[in-house]
């Protein structure tokens, strides 16, 4: 299942190299920055606070609001800043795959606000965006009931493969974001682009379930590390 | 959008009550759509319409068909442009103005369905290469809301793909022009969704509003004819692996009963 | 005056058949379906309702608002769904045109929403939506001191006549849409693109007046069967 | 839009106890207009320009002529396109902003007024059929509004289309060209309105803020200069049968008086 | 310094013919108007009114708005009537020109708005428009620190020089908008659009400043016979 | 806009303080920028890109070209179009949504610092006159906002512009295609811009956060590599005629400063 048949020389059960930052911003209440192949996303977090205007806000629960973005020259072409309806549509799949994670009625009637904003794009941006954000809604001190970690699965020359890149993503048969809490092995976002049999979403899916896992470890060691550097921080004072 | 909730607490209540007793509140089965109608030709000025009904809620769409250039980047594709709004007369909860979040998504599914579905073949509908092809415009319309709002937008635009005819396209001096002639669509598949909620761990297919706004998750899943997934959105809550794995199951028998209902309406659909 | 000249066979001072429907929609408060000739029309009516923002309610009054709306698919060239401006003015005359019957003062502080939306535009929608409108008031309950009842007249080829297709109205020398009260024998609304003498004037506003009440007379009608309808299953219950 | 209301109702009362005895608050005949200037060329960048005041009430129009391609279904025809706005300047009651329902109301008449009252010949603004016309501007500014906005910016525009001229194009190599020699615009008519409101049963012409605020019921009537009516908007209220008549003979009178007005500045027009 | 060069026959220091009104809006509560040459603006004032939405009100001051806009038919080519983004920088910076000069903290929870709408333009308008503001605004009988008044220099030809014209405006070198409060010797808008050497600038301002206060004493002259005259019509009375 | 006070009233009062006594909160002589870092190349796949971190404040500008027509009126000239967003991710008081007067102004000014500092020689951009030129798009993004974003978006959007090389085009059959080689951009010179406030009646360079909400006066002052002043914007308050020379002088040095960092990362510029 493991010879190396992709363009890039993966196999086709490898992710691309991974870099998650935590704590970059100075004014976020929580950021963190993932780079992923050549995709790479910012994300901050605003919050819990206060609502405007206030009528949107709920009695007994917070909510969550989600901005997922492509800047102009995170593409081969230049984007127009304006939000497209592929946009609008990540923007909101966003906000519930994280907000089921996030322990909402901690904060009522306050908002958490995510900004996710693609620096560069070349394959699984919004997967990378809500690893990145599960990081930095911890940064932000947010409480969740698990992380959640993303990954892309597809169907490319007939084989099932991991984490695609743009160009495997433009040529692929299908193509299929999950993002999971993966202790609580809980599906908190799933799509499906293009077609799959029964038998190859069963493949491909538990392939992305063990993806995430992956990516949920490489989460938790830059949890690790930043707290860690955080307390030396503190001591060294 | 109004934060009002239209569905009592009250009422939550009993929908996660029956649930829970394998039971739903119009005591539809747990895996049974409301009654479908689809009416064709609804719109004769349009290029192909369908209205359809599932249970009191009610779609329209309709298809316009023109000719103009392609995007720059698939010189050898029609066009197809899939719009969808949900029309303030379809509820108290809507209101006027451009297509807010939901609208969007919808739009998206529907899109993604015909398209990724493979519904239209679109490389047939190009006349000249880089220059001139058919663009397909589909309007979907919600129009009354009682919930599943996701298939009726997409069987309502299915079908008003199915009812279109495209006129004849010449080439004379290098322009395209349209005659009266008509021809059928492109057809190559028949995708359609359903749509599965999970309320009080029970999995049913078809929410009423009722029940989608007591539901604790969501997933709309496609097929086309060959039971090959063409489409997923989970667009509400968290699924267990099982459960997903089931919903597929249930929504694959789902849609190949829907597609009896198109069938009765387009005799040669598959 | 009558024999036949019109392009559909129609007599100069003959309606196009027309076909209502009441209580069509479930969700909303009032609901009605008109067909006049291939002209389509749904109008739905939420209310007496709150306002929002509540600043635009009025303290001794109910506000009526109103979206007159062409689907895409309606007319012979797909229509952008934005709004024109033509939507945006008929919008405002069709509003001026019903809450002229309304008793709004037993609603203070509440909107009534008239939503109409045309399905297929072959001439007279602004008017069969009036008409539409008319049975939808009445299908939310909410009290009218008279029927309003609309048809548009024109000057075509040389002689006024009634309810003009859409291709009647592209070829006409003046169009003239008119909305009365017909028991109150009061204008509500009346518009004329082209031109007419006041000779003219006076026969095609005759003729609306005629039309009105005929058509008037078909709302009654569909009034009446409807109430049957619900009485019939009220007794079944 | 504000909803403040910026005629107390002790004026309000005061003006329904006038005109319930056939008279107004600034002690006008009920069928006559407040002074009316008309000042041309006030803007000799434009093509054509107006300043107008009726009363306290001035409005403002330029016309700005361009060569463009005429739209698809009119190959034979010049494009007229109208604009209007209440500039916030002009009221306390108006906002910056792209323009609300009442300046698309004020721009649909002006330009029905325009178009339906035959005042342009468009086929002569034709220079290569099917590519290649005259784009006619209209811009029409609301500058100070006491009453009848709608007379002002109406009569604004047409003394600004009268103001105007135009360019010569010359065709050369398939492509127009437009060049310094200047000719008149083909006009054909002369079509102007007069706005009636009716107050504690009375009928008056050219009404203040004040009588507009009082209103029962409002109706703009334009005639051309065979007084043929050419346009009609009825925008607030309802109105008797034989109201409706008598507004009609009403503002014929008052148009052919507005239109001595005008041919004291443009002794050509009729 | 003072020779014929320039395209208008003026001299490098020479003003074009100013002329001002003041008070000729009937609805606003203050207004203005400039011809500068060809240059044409019109100015309203309202205000101190309250503030819509309320939660824009400061506590211990008033708030400026000002938009600053051109007429369609103001420019050569038809300008479109949606603002550009020089419309809505010119609007912020007006606004900061002519706030620094009104005395705030006598308006609490209020707002003063400035609309300024060019009917033609001819090089100068912000400056034109700021002096028009100002006069306007003491039309409004709004107290201010000093009047403020607005003249733009430039490099043209190698020559610097005062007020250009909208020709000279797009051949120049550079182009310098300067607004002072003369009395007071500050400076309340500056902006430079061009290059500069140190000396020229400072040739440059030296200009401005001899150049608005002369234009401030135009202001003054026409301030004084307006108050005339209205001291006139009372008496009269 | 969010209109809450992000900078306490205390720590405003502690700023001023300072000035009074010609100190500053973080130890920073009167005249010094904070720490610049300037990366170069940090988006490959934009034609050029920089992200610069002056302080806290940190802001990336990405270079996109393509081949596109240019203005009617300038056919002899590339286009450049500059874009400055304030991500929401930058501030609590940054919305999402088209730019806000603040965002304008700063694109404004980073569009004329390149322009009117004659950055880029536009001739050099075309390949078909009044047909077919360069076009270049600057996109710069404030990402995180502790003050002086103007500095912080200029030196991007240079630093970008320093980066960026530009696929050659070849013309055949009329049309101009871009191929892979590259060249770099026509750069003629190097404006840079320094920003200072007025505390107290003391004149600082490089404001922070709590500076720039406490300052009393801000200019921007932009200079090229010959010391010319090639831009000014004064954005807040009043200034004496005296402080306007002294700030020249101040934000002269500061410039030719910030050139040093520049240089060591583009060691070509001037």
């Amino acid at each position: 299942m493991s010879e190396i048949v992709r363009r890039d020389g993966r196999k086709i059960d490898e992710l691309r190299p991974i870099t998650m930052k935590i704590g970059i911003l100075d004014k976020a209440d929580g950021s963190a920055y993932i780079e992923q192949g050549n995709t790479k996303v910012l994300v901050a977090v605003y919050g819990p606070r206060e609502v405007h205007p206030r009528h949107l806000g709920l009695p007994e629960t917070a909510i969550v609001r989600c901005r997922y973005h492509m800047a102009p020259f995170s593409t081969r072409e230049r984007k127009s800043p304006m939000p497209t309806r592929r946009e609008v549509e990540l923007s909101k799949i966003i906000k519930e795959a994280l907000a089921n994670a996030i322990m909402l009625n901690l904060y009522p009637r306050t908002t958490i606000d995510i900004f996710v904003e693609v620096l560069q794009a070349d394959g699984g941006t919004r997967c990378a965006g809500i690893t990145a954000a599960s990081l930095a809604l911890a940064d932000a001190g947010i409480p969740m009931v698990d992380l959640v970690t993303a990954c892309a699965v597809g169907k490319w020359n007939g084989k099932i493969i991991v984490d695609l890149t743009g160009e495997e993503d433009e040529e692929c048969e299908a193509d299929m974001p999950v993002a999971l809490m993966p202790n609580l092995e809980k599906v908190t976002l799933i799509q499906l682009n293009g077609r799959l049999t029964s038998d190859e979403f069963l493949e491909a899916f538990n392939l992305a379930v063990k993806a995430c896992k992956l990516i949920g470890e490489l989460q938790k060691a830059t949890l690790r590390n930043y707290y860690e550097k955080i307390k030396e921080e503190v001591y060294e004072q | 959008m109004s934060s009002r909730l239209i569905v009592p607490e009250l009422t939550k209540r009993r929908v996660r009550e029956l649930a829970s007793q394998r039971r739903r509140i119009d005591k539809r089965g747990l895996t049974e759509f409301r009654p479908v109608t689809i009416e064709r030709s609804v719109i004769p000025q349009a290029d192909g319409s369908a209205l359809v009904h599932i249970g009191h809620t009610k779609a329209i769409a309709g298809v316009k068909i023109d000719l103009g250039q392609p995007y720059p980047d698939m010189p050898n594709a029609g066009v197809l442009a899939v719009n969808v709004e949900l029309m303030p007369l379809a509820s108290p909860t809507f209101e006027p103005g451009p297509p807010d979040e939901r609208a969007v998504e919808v739009a998206r599914i529907v899109d993604r369905t015909i398209r990724e579905g493979k519904m239209l073949d679109l490389e047939e509908l190009v006349i000249m290469p880089g220059r001139e092809v058919y663009l397909i415009f589909v309007d979907a319309y919600l129009v009354d809301h009682d919930g599943n709002m996701i298939d009726a937008c997409v069987l309502a635009s299915i079908a008003a793909l199915l009812d279109a005819t495209m006129r004849e396209a010449i080439v004379s001096e290098g322009k395209a022009k349209l005659i009266d002639e008509r021809e059928p669509l492109p057809i190559r598949h028949y995708p359609l969704t359903a749509t599965i909620c999970r309320i009080s761990d029970t999995l049913i297919v078809d929410p009423t509003l009722e029940e989608e706004e007591t539901a604790e998750a969501r997933i709309t899943i496609g097929f086309d004819e060959e039971d090959r997934i063409c489409m997923m959105q989970h667009s509400i809550g968290t699924l267990r692996y099982g459960e997903l794995y089931q919903a597929i199951n249930i929504s694959r028998e789902a849609v190949s009963r829907l597609r009896e209902d198109l069938r009765k309406v387009f005799p040669d659909a598959r």
